[in-house]
C-alpha cells in the first residue's frame, strides 16, 4: 500500500519540481523514487496478504510480484528518457509526472481485489496514456494516434463497465470473494443471464486493453503514431498489467464457470495468434513490426488464462518478464537507430553489426529471446504458457502456437539479417551512458532467466 | 440518508415541465401568429452595429474559455464526491473528517498547481 | 569426475576466445579443442564398456518443473562425443589456411556449437536435450550466415526455420510426456517406462521423426541440405555434416524409438521405405552433379539414409553398425569436404569438367583423396566396409528386397565417388590444375590424421564397436520386448 | 390509471435493464458509425450514463450503496477522459481543422 | 397517491407558475422603480396609477413584436434557446417549500409541489441547465457579438457553479439533509443558518448574481462591448423569454437563498403566533398560519429581490479578467477554507460540548 502512496506523491512532487525549474532534478527524482518503490513492495513480500480498505485492493504475492516487475520496467524505460523529452517540449516534468500516474494505476490494476479498483487502475491508467501517445503535439501521427487510442479506450472501458455492471446485478457486490463464491454456489442451471452477459462483456473490454483480436484494430496505429519511448511503456508495461488485471480477474472469480467463457477465449487466442503474426510479416518498419508482434504476444499470453491452473500466475509472470525486457531493449536499440538514420525501418538496421556490435549484440539476444529462442528468457515464457496448455491437453491449440512461433521466425530474424548479414557504410553511433546501462542490465536478465529461470520461476 | 424518495415524488417535477414547456411553446405560436411579418434583407442579416458583415460569427475563440471549460468540468466532479460525505458527515466523524481533508489537500495541489501554471489569468 | 566438465570446457573456451585477438584466434581456438580431446580421451580410458550411465551428474535445474541438468556417458553416446571431440580439432586445424574475418567470433561459435553438440549427446532429461539441440542450431546459423557464400542469407535462414520448426514439434512431444509422466520429470528413464495409448506413440513418434529426419535429413526433409552445405563455409559444412547430423541419427535411438515403441511399430515400414528412397534418389542426383562439394553432400544424404534404414530396421547388428557408422561417415565426410575445401581454395572452382590430373604433381594430396575415397566407398579394409556391412546386414534381417535396394548404394556410391576421383585428379592437366600445388603444413597433418584413423578403424574396429555393444544389445532387446509385449506385428 | 399509478410507484427491474440496454446499444451504434469525433465522443459517453443508470437501479433495488459509489467513480473519471478527449480534439482540429474522423488516415487502422 | 392529491399538485403547480411569472413581470416593473428611485427620477408613471400596469403594457408589446429570425441563424436552434431558458426558469421552483402544512378540514395540503430527497441538488441540475438555454441562442443567431456573449455567459456561470457547491457543502455539514423541506424545518423560528454560516451565505450571494447574470456580473449582456450580448438577434417573444427567465431566475435564487439561510417561511416567534391563533381562531388556524409563514417567505424574497436591484443600480461592472479571478482565486479557496473551518468547529463542538 506504501508503494501505491508512494507512486501517487512522487508525480505531484515532480510537477511541483517541474513549477520550480528544477530540470536536472527530475529524472534522479524519479528514478529513486521508482527504486524505493520497489523497495518497499519487495519487503512486502513474506508479510500475509490480508484484503485492505474494505476488501478494495490485496497485496498478495501475485500483486506484489507484478508491481515489481513493472515498477521495474518503467525504471528501465525511464533511464532511456534521458533527453528525450526535451526534444519534444519543454513539460518534461508533466511527462514524467504522467508516466507515474499510469504507473499508480497500473500497480491498482494489478492489487485489486474489487472491480472498482480494477475500473479505476484501468482508467487512471488509459487516462494518462491518452495524453502520453499524444505529447508530440505537431506531429500529426502522434494527434492521431491520441485519438485513436483516446476513442478506443473510452469505447471499451464503456463495455467493461457494462460487463462490471450485469455482474453487480447478478451477485450483488464489486468484491472478487464475493463473486467466486456466487459462481461457485450457481451451477450454469441457475446461474443468471446477466452473469454470462457480464462476463462476455468485460471479456470484450478487457481484450480491447490489451489489444487481443479482433479487437486489436487500434494497436498497430497507436503504437507507431505514439513517440516510441511511450510506445515501450504502452507495450511492455502496460500490457504486463492488462494481463495481470486479466488473469486475477479471472482466475479468482470465473473459474468455476470456466466452461462458459473458454471456447470464447480459445477462439481470440487463436485468433490474435495468426492475425498478429501473418500481418507482422509484412511490415517495413521495425517499429510497426514490433507493434504486431506484441500483438501476437498477446495471443501467448492469452494462453495461460485459456490453460488457467495453479501455474497460470507465473506462467504470465515469467512471460510477462521475457517479453517486457526484450521489448525495452528492442526499443532503445530503435529510438538510437531512429535519432541516427531518421526512420524505423529494417534497412536503416543494416551493418549496425559492423558498426557498434555490443548494440547489434543485446538486440539479437532480444530477438531470439522474442522468437522463443532456448537459453534466452522468452524461450521459457513458452515453455511455461505450452506446458500450461498440454496440461489441460489443449494440443492442437499448442500445435497453432508453435506454427506461428515458425513464423515469427521471419520477421524476427529479419532484423538481425539487416544488422549483420547486410553490409551499410554506417558511422558509429555514439551511446548514452543510460542506454549502454539499460541494455547491458536488460540483456543479462534476459539470458539469466533463460538459463536458470528458478530464481523468478516460482515466486507467485 | 433519509427515506428513499420512491419515483412517485418525482410525478409534480414532471407535470410542472409540462405545464413550463405548454406556457413556451404556446407563447411561441401565439407571437409567431400575433406578430407583423414585414421581412426585409437588411433586417434578416446579422446585426453588427450597422456595419457590413465580415467573415463568419463561428470562428475559434480564445483557448482560455476551453480551458475554464475543463477546469470546471474536473472541479465540479470533484465536489461531487464531497455531497454525501457532507451529507453524513456527522456520522463519519473525525476519520471521515481526515480522509475529506486529504481528498480536499490533493484538490488544493491541484488547484495551485493550475495557478501557478497561469491557466487562469486572462490577459 | 562428472561429465559436466567436459560439457562446460568448450562454453568457457568460447568466452575466452571472444576477447582474444583475431590473429592468435585459431591457435587458441585448437588448444582448448585438442584441450578437450585430451579430457574426452580421459573419458574414454575410464569408460567401462557396459550398459550403465557412466560419470553421470544430475543436478536440480528447474524444480517446479521437475527438470534436472542430468546427463551422463553410456555406450550409446561414447562413440559420438568422441567423434565430437576428435573432429572439432580436426575441423579447427582445416580453416588454417583460411584467414577469416573476425576469426575470433568464429571459433568462439565454432566451440560454443560443441558445447551444444555435447550437451545433446550426453543429455540424460528431455528438456536438456532440447535445449542443447537449439543452442547447438543458432552457432552454427551464425557460422553459416556470417562466413557462407553469395545467396547464403536465404538459404541458411531456410535451414534455420527447417530445424527449427522440427525441433519445435519435439517440445511439444517432450512437453506431452512430461504432463504424462506421473512424477513429472524430463528424465530419459522414466520415460521409458511410460505406458503411453497407441494413438498418443503414434503422434509422439511423428512429432519426433519430423525433428530428426529433418537433421539427418531422410528423403522429403533434405531440401535445405545440399544448399545449405554447399553455401556455408567449409568449416561449418564439416560441422554440419561430420557431426550435426549424427544428432538426428542419436536422437532416433536414443529417444524416438524406445518412447514410442508402438508408434514406431506403427510406422516404421514408412519410415524405412523413405530412407532407402532417399538413398537411390541422392545417389542418383550426386551422378549428376557438376559442383564436387554438392556431390559430396548427396553422397552423405545417401550414406545417412543407409544409416537411418537400419536404425528403422532396429535389431543389433544394424545399430552397431549405425554407431560404427556414425564415427566413420563423419571422419570420411569432413576428409571430403576438407579435399574439397583445398580445392576451392587452389582453383577458385568446384566444377568437376574443368578439373582433372592434379594427381601428377601433388601425391600426398592424390593419395589421400584416395584414400578417402575408398573409404567412402566402404572398401574392405576401410572403415566404411565395417559399417555399411553391419548396416547392410540390419536391414537385411528386416527385408531383403529393401536390403538389395539399399545395397545398391554401396555400388553407386563406388560408381559417382570413384568417377570424381576420376575427374578431379586423373586425366590431363589443363592449364588451370597445372597450377595446383601439393598440401602442405597443416592440411597434410590434417590428411596424415584421418587417413591413419580410416585405415586404423577399418583393420580392427573390434574396440569401437565392443564399447557400444553391451548398451545397444540392451535397448534393442527393451524395446524389442516392449514391442512384442505390445503384442505388435513385429519381425525380429 | 390506478394502475399507472402502481407502475410508477414501483418500476419494474426489467424496464430499467431494458431502458439502459436501449441506451447502450444507441451509443455503440453511434460509435460505431459516426465520423465526428465528437459525436463519437458523445455515444460514448451515452455508454457509460447507461451504465451508471443500470449501476444506481441494481443498487436501488438490492439496497446497497456500493452500486452508486462507482457510479461516483464513473462520474469522475468520465470528465478526466472529457478533459483528455476535448483537449485532444482541440489540438487535432487546430492541427487540421477538422475532427472527421476520415481525415484520421495518416496511420491505416 | 391518489387521483386527487394529483390534482391538488397540478393546482399548487400552475398557482407557483403564476406567482412565479408575476413576481417576474412585476420585477421588470420594480426594476426601474427603483432605478428611478436611485436616480432620484420618477420611472414608470403612464400605464395605471403610478404605472402599475407597466409590465401588462410591456407584455402586450412583447407578444405584438414581429419576430424576426435572421437568414444565417440556424433556425430550430435559435427558437429553442430562449424556450429552454424559460422552461429551466420555470421548472426550478418545483422543490422550494412554501410554506407548513395547511389543514384543510381532512385534506392535507403541502405547500411544496414535491419533497425529494435531492432538492438541492435539483435546484443546481436546474441553474446549471439554465446556461444551455444562453448558449444555444448566442450560438444560433451566429452573430460575432451573441457567440461572445453565450461564451462569456457560459464560462461565467461555470465558473462560479464550483464555488457556489462548495459554499453549499458547508451548509450541508450543518444541516446534514439535502431535502429543502427538512432544512426549512431546521431553522424554527429564529435558527436561521446565516447565523452558522455566515461566510457560506456571502459566498453564495455572490454566486446567486453571478448564475443569474445580474449586475455587476452581466458581462453577458454588458452593451457597451457587446451591443445586446446574446440575445442581440431576439426580438418580440423570445427576447421576452430571456429578460423573463433572467427575472425568475432571480426570483427563484433569492427563494433559495431565503430558504437555505434566511430560514424560509419560518420567523422568530412563529410558534407564539401559532399557538395564539390556535385559541383566537381554532378553526382557521390550520389554513392562516402557513398562510403567514408563506407571507414573511415572500416578504424575505422580495427583499432580496429589491437587494438585487439596489446592487444592480450602484456597484460598476466587473471586467471579464476581475470576475474570473474573482470566481477562482478568490471564492473557491474562501469556500474550501469555509468547509474545513466549518468541519473542524462541528466535530470539536460535537466533541466537547456536547
Amino acid at each position: 500500500m506504501n508503494t501505491l502512496i508512494l507512486i501517487s506523491v512522487l508525480p505531484i512532487l515532480l510537477l511541483y519540481l517541474g513549477l520550480y525549474k528544477a530540470k536536472n532534478a527530475l529524472l534522479p527524482v524519479t528514478i529513486i523514487g521508482l527504486l524505493a518503490a520497489l523497495g518497499l513492495v519487495v519487503a512486502k513480500w513474506n508479510t500475509v496478504a490480508e484484503p485492505i480498505y474494505h476488501g478494495m485492493m490485496q497485496f498478495d504475492r501475485f500483486a506484489i510480484a507484478f508491481s515489481a516487475i513493472t515498477i521495474l520496467s518503467t525504471i528501465l524505460i525511464l533511464m532511456l528518457s534521458k533527453d528525450y523529452f526535451e526534444r519534444i517540449s519543454s513539460h518534461v516534468a508533466e511527462y514524467y509526472a504522467i508516466i507515474l500516474f499510469s504507473l499508480a494505476g497500473i500497480v491498482v490494476m494489478v492489487s485489486y481485489h474489487n472491480l472498482t479498483m480494477l475500473f479505476i487502475g484501468i482508467e487512471i491508467m488509459s487516462v494518462s496514456l491518452y495524453i502520453l501517445a499524444g505529447i508530440k503535439k505537431n506531429d500529426f501521427a502522434s494527434n492521431e494516434a491520441a485519438l485513436k487510442y483516446f476513442l478506443m479506450g473510452a469505447f471499451s472501458t464503456g463495455f467493461l463497465l457494462f460487463g462490471i455492471t450485469l455482474i453487480y446485478g447478478a451477485t450483488g457486490s464489486f468484491d472478487l470473494d464475493v463473486i467466486r463464491d456466487w459462481a461457485l454456489t450457481h451451477t450454469s442451471k441457475t446461474v443468471d443471464p446477466m452473469f454470462y452477459t457480464g462476463i462476455m462483456l468485460m471479456i470484450v473490454g478487457l481484450c480491447f486493453k490489451v489489444g487481443a483480436a479482433p479487437f486489436h484494430f487500434w494497436t498497430p496505429d497507436v503504437y507507431e503514431g505514439s513517440p516510441t519511448l511511450i510506445t515501450a511503456f504502452m507495450s511492455t508495461v502496460v500490457k504486463t498489467a492488462g494481463f495481470a488485471a486479466f488473469l486475477r480477474l479471472f482466475s479468482t472469480c470465473f473459474a468455476s464457470v470456466s466452461d462458459f467463457w473458454m471456447p470464447t477465449l480459445m477462439a481470440i487466442t487463436i485468433l490474435t495468434l495468426c492475425i498478429g503474426n501473418i500481418t507482422a510479416l509484412y511490415q517495413q518498419s521495425f517499429k510497426r513490426m514490433l507493434a504486431f508482434s506484441s500483438i501476437s504476444h498477446a495471443g501467448y499470453l492469452l494462453f495461460a488464462i485459456v490453460a488457467l491452473g495453479v501455474n497460470s500466475g507465473n506462467s504470465v509472470f515469467i512471460y510477462a518478464t521475457a517479453y517486457s525486457v526484450a521489448s525495452i531493449i528492442a526499443f532503445a536499440v530503435l529510438i538510437l537507430v531512429q535519432q541516427q538514420s531518421g526512420n524505423d525501418n529494417f534497412e536503416s538496421f543494416n551493418g549496425l553489426g559492423k558498426s557498434n556490435p555490443f548494440l547489434a549484440f543485446v538486440l539479437t539476444v532480444a530477438m531470439l529471446s522474442l522468437a522463443g529462442i532456448p537459453l534466452t528468457a522468452g524461450f521459457i515464457g513458452k515453455f511455461f504458457m505450452f506446458s500450461a496448455a498440454v496440461a489441460k491437453l489443449q494440443i492442437w491449440m499448442v500445435v497453432i502456437a508453435v506454427i506461428n512461433a515458425i513464423i515469427s521466425i521471419f520477421y524476427y530474424f529479419r532484423v538481425i539479417v539487416a544488422m549483420y548479414f547486410r553490409s551499410a557504410d554506417r558511422t558509429e553511433m555514439v551511446i548514452p551512458g543510460y542506454f549502454n546501462v539499460v541494455l547491458a542490465l536488460s540483456a543479462i536478465i534476459t539470458i539469466i532467466i533463460g538459463i536458470y529461470p528458478s530464481v523468478i520461476a516460482n515466486l507467485i | 440518508m433519509e427515506a428513499q424518495s420512491s419515483a412517485i415524488n418525482y410525478l409534480p417535477i414532471v407535470i410542472q415541465m409540462l405545464v413550463a414547456v405548454g406556457f413556451a411553446v404556446g407563447t411561441m405560436f401565439a407571437t409567431h401568429y400575433l406578430g407583423p411579418k414585414r421581412k426585409t434583407k437588411d433586417k434578416l442579416t446579422p446585426f453588427e452595429s450597422g456595419v457590413e458583415v465580415v467573415g463568419n460569427a463561428r470562428t475559434p475563440i480564445s483557448i482560455k474559455y476551453f480551458l475554464v471549460a475543463i477546469l470546471f468540468v474536473l472541479f465540479d466532479v470533484e465536489v461531487i464526491f464531497m455531497y454525501p460525505w457532507a451529507v453524513n458527515f456527522r456520522e463519519m466523524g473525525v476519520e471521515g473528517l481526515v480522509e475529506m481533508f486529504i481528498f480536499m489537500a490533493t484538490l488544493l495541489l491541484g488547484f495551485i498547481y493550475i495557478l501557478k501554471k497561469k491557466a487562469l489569468d486572462w490577459d | 569426475m562428472t561429465v559436466s566438465i567436459l560439457l562446460f570446457l568448450p562454453l568457457l573456451a568460447a568466452l575466452i576466445l571472444v576477447f582474444v585477438k583475431n590473429e592468435q584466434a585459431k591457435y587458441a581456438a585448437l588448444f582448448f579443442a585438442v584441450a578437450e580431446l585430451a579430457l574426452s580421451v580421459y573419458y574414454l580410458v575410464n569408460f567401462v564398456p557396459d550398459a550403465s550411465v557412466q560419470f553421470a551428474i544430475d543436478a536440480s535445474w528447474i524444480p517446479q518443473f521437475g527438470i534436472y541438468f542430468s546427463a551422463g556417458i553410456d555406450g550409446i553416446n561414447i562413440i559420438p562425443v568422441m567423434l565430437t571431440t576428435l573432429l572439432v580439432p580436426i575441423i579447427i586445424l582445416t580453416t588454417f589456411k583460411h584467414d577469416q574475418p573476425r576469426a575470433n567470433a568464429f571459433y568462439a561459435l565454432m566451440l560454443f556449437m560443441q558445447t551444444g553438440l555435447l550437451v545433446v549427446f550426453t543429455a540424460l532429461d528431455g528438456f536438456l536435450f532440447y535445449v542443447g539441440w537449439e543452442a547447438a542450431l543458432i552457432p552454427i546459423y551464425f557460422i553459416c550466415a556470417l562466413w557462407g557464400g553469395e545467396n547464403r542469407i536465404k538459404v541458411t535462414l531456410k535451414f534455420f526455420i527447417y530445424t527449427f520448426a522440427g525441433s519445435l514439434f519435439m517440445l511439444v512431444a517432450l512437453i506431452y510426456l512430461y504432463t504424462q509422466n506421473p512424477n513429472k520429470t524430463f528424465d530419459i528413464h522414466e520415460l521409458y517406462g511410460l505406458t503411453l495409448s497407441l494413438k498418443a506413440q503414434g503422434w509422439l513418434f511423428l512429432a519426433f521423426f519430423l525433428a530428426f529426419a529433418i537433421k539427418m535429413p531422410i528423403f522429403p526433409f533434405h531440401t535445405w541440405q545440399p544448399d545449405t552445405y554447399t553455401e556455408a563455409p567449409s568449416g561449418g559444412t564439416m560441422m554440419l555434416s561430420g557431426i550435426m547430423l549424427k544428432m538426428g541419427i542419436y536422437g532416433a535411438i536414443r529417444w524416438m524409438i524406445p518412447i514410442a515403441p508402438q508408434g514406431f511399430n506403427k510406422f516404421y515400414p514408412y519410415a524405412i521405405t523413405l530412407a532407402v528412397i532417399g538413398i537411390v534418389y541422392a545417389s542418383i542426383i550426386a551422378f549428376r552433379q557438376k559442383d564436387g562439394k554438392r556431390l559430396v553432400a548427396y553422397s552423405s544424404i545417401a550414406h545417412v539414409g543407409l544409416i537411418a534404414a537400419a536404425i528403422f530396421a532396429w535389431n543389433v547388428n544394424g545399430n552397431q553398425g549405425a554407431m560404427i557408422q556414425m564415427l566413420n561417415h563423419g571422419i570420411n565426410v569432413v576428409g571430403l569436404f576438407f579435399v574439397w575445401d583445398i580445392i576451392s581454395r587452389k582453383m577458385n572452382t568446384r566444377d568437376l569438367n574443368q578439373l582433372g590430373g592434379i594427381a601428377k604433381n601433388s601425391p600426398w594430396f592424390a593419395v589421400s583423396f584416395l584414400i578417402i575415397t575408398l573409404g567412402t566407398v566402404a572398401l574392405p579394409l576401410t572403415n566404411g566396409f565395417i559399417g555399411e556391412f553391419l548396416l547392410l546386414n540390419g536391414v537385411y534381417y528386416y527385408n531383403v528386397r529393401l536390403a538389395i535396394v539399399a545395397g545398391t548404394t554401396i555400388i553407386l556410391g563406388g560408381v559417382y565417388m570413384l568417377r570424381m576421383y576420376k575427374n578431379v585428379m586423373q586425366g590431363p592437366t589443363n592449364d588451370l590444375t597445372i597450377t595446383f600445388t601439393d598440401i602442405t603444413g597443416s592440411e597434410r597433418v590434417v590428411m596424415v590424421i584421418i587417413c591413419a584413423l580410416i585405415i586404423i578403424i577399418g583393420i580392427y574396429p573390434q574396440p569401437i564397436l565392443h564399447l557400444s555393444e553391451a548398451a545397444v544389445t540392451e535397448l534393442t532387446a527393451t524395446v524389442n520386448a516392449k514391442m512384442s509385449l505390445l503384442g505388435s506385428n513385429f519381425k525380429p | 390509471m390506478e394502475s399507472f399509478f402502481n407502475t410508477v410507484r414501483v418500476v419494474p427491474l426489467n424496464h430499467y435493464i431494458m431502458l439502459s440496454c436501449i441506451l447502450f446499444s444507441i451509443g455503440v451504434i453511434g460509435v460505431l458509425i459516426r465520423r465526428n469525433a465528437i459525436v463519437i465522443f458523445m455515444s460514448v459517453e451515452l455508454m457509460l450514463n447507461a451504465v451508471n443508470l443500470l449501476l444506481a437501479v441494481f443498487s436501488v433495488y438490492r439496497g446497497d450503496a456500493s452500486g452508486q459509489v462507482f457510479v461516483f467513480f464513473i462520474m469522475a473519471l468520465a470528465a478526466a477522459e472529457v478533459a483528455i478527449g476535448l483537449a485532444i480534439i482541440v489540438m487535432i482540429y487546430r492541427n487540421t481543422s477538422s475532427i472527421d474522423t476520415n481525415v484520421l488516415n495518416k496511420l491505416k487502422w | 397517491m391518489e387521483l386527487a392529491q394529483i390534482g391538488i399538485k397540478a393546482g399548487l403547480v400552475v398557482i407557483i407558475f403564476a406567482i412565479s411569472l408575476v413576481m417576474a413581470m412585476y420585477s421588470t416593473y420594480a426594476e426601474r422603480k427603483v432605478a428611478a428611485f436611485l436616480q432620484d427620477r420618477v420611472g414608470p408613471n403612464r400605464a395605471g396609477k403610478w404605472g402599475i400596469l407597466q409590465p401588462l403594457a410591456d407584455g402586450g408589446k412583447m407578444f405584438m413584436k414581429e419576430e424576426i429570425i435572421p437568414t444565417r441563424a440556424s433556425g430550430l436552434l435559435f427558437i429553442v434557446g430562449p424556450a429552454l431558458a424559460i422552461m429551466t426558469a420555470c421548472i426550478g421552483s418545483a422543490v422550494i417549500p412554501w410554506g407548513q402544512k395547511i389543514v384543510a378540514g381532512n385534506t392535507i395540503i403541502d405547500l411544496q409541489v414535491t419533497d425529494i430527497n435531492v432538492g438541492i441538488l435539483y435546484i443546481f441540475g436546474v441553474v446549471s441547465l439554465g446556461v444551455y438555454g444562453i448558449m444555444i441562442g448566442g450560438w444560433a443567431s451566429n452573430n460575432k457579438y451573441s457567440l461572445l456573449g453565450a461564451i462569456r455567459a457560459a464560462s461565467q456561470n461555470i465558473s462560479y457553479e464550483i464555488s457556489m457547491g462548495l459554499s453549499i457543502i458547508a451548509l450541508l455539514m450543518v444541516t446534514g439533509t439535502l431535502s429543502l423541506k427538512e432544512i426549512a424545518e431546521q431553522q424554527h423560528s429564529w435558527h436561521w443558518n446565516v447565523l452558522y454560516q455566515p461566510l457560506g451565505f456571502l459566498l453564495f450571494l455572490v454566486c446567486a448574481f453571478a448564475e443569474t447574470n445580474r449586475s455587476p456580473f452581466d458581462l453577458p449582456e454588458c452593451e457597451t462591448e457587446l451591443v445586446g450580448g446574446y440575445h442581440t438577434e431576439y426580438s418580440s417573444m423570445k427576447l421576452g423569454f430571456y429578460l423573463f427567465a433572467e427575472y425568475i431566475n432571480m426570483f427563484i435564487s433569492s427563494a433559495v437563498m431565503a430558504t437555505l439561510y434566511f430560514g424560509g417561511y419560518n420567523y422568530p416567534g412563529m410558534s407564539w403566533m401559532a399557538g395564539h391563533m390556535a385559541v383566537w381562531m381554532p378553526h382557521a388556524a390550520p389554513v392562516i398560519v402557513p398562510l403567514i409563514g408563506t407571507a414573511v417567505l415572500f416578504a424575505k424574497i422580495v427583499l432580496f429581490i429589491f437587494f438585487f436591484m439596489w446592487v444592480r443600480w450602484t456597484i460598476p461592472r466587473f471586467r471579464y479578467d476581475q470576475l474570473m479571478d474573482l470566481g477562482w482565486k478568490i471564492l473557491i479557496p474562501l469556500a474550501i477554507t469555509n468547509i474545513v473551518l466549518t468541519g473542524a468547529w462541528i466535530t470539536v463542538h460535537d466533541k466537547f460540548f456536547k
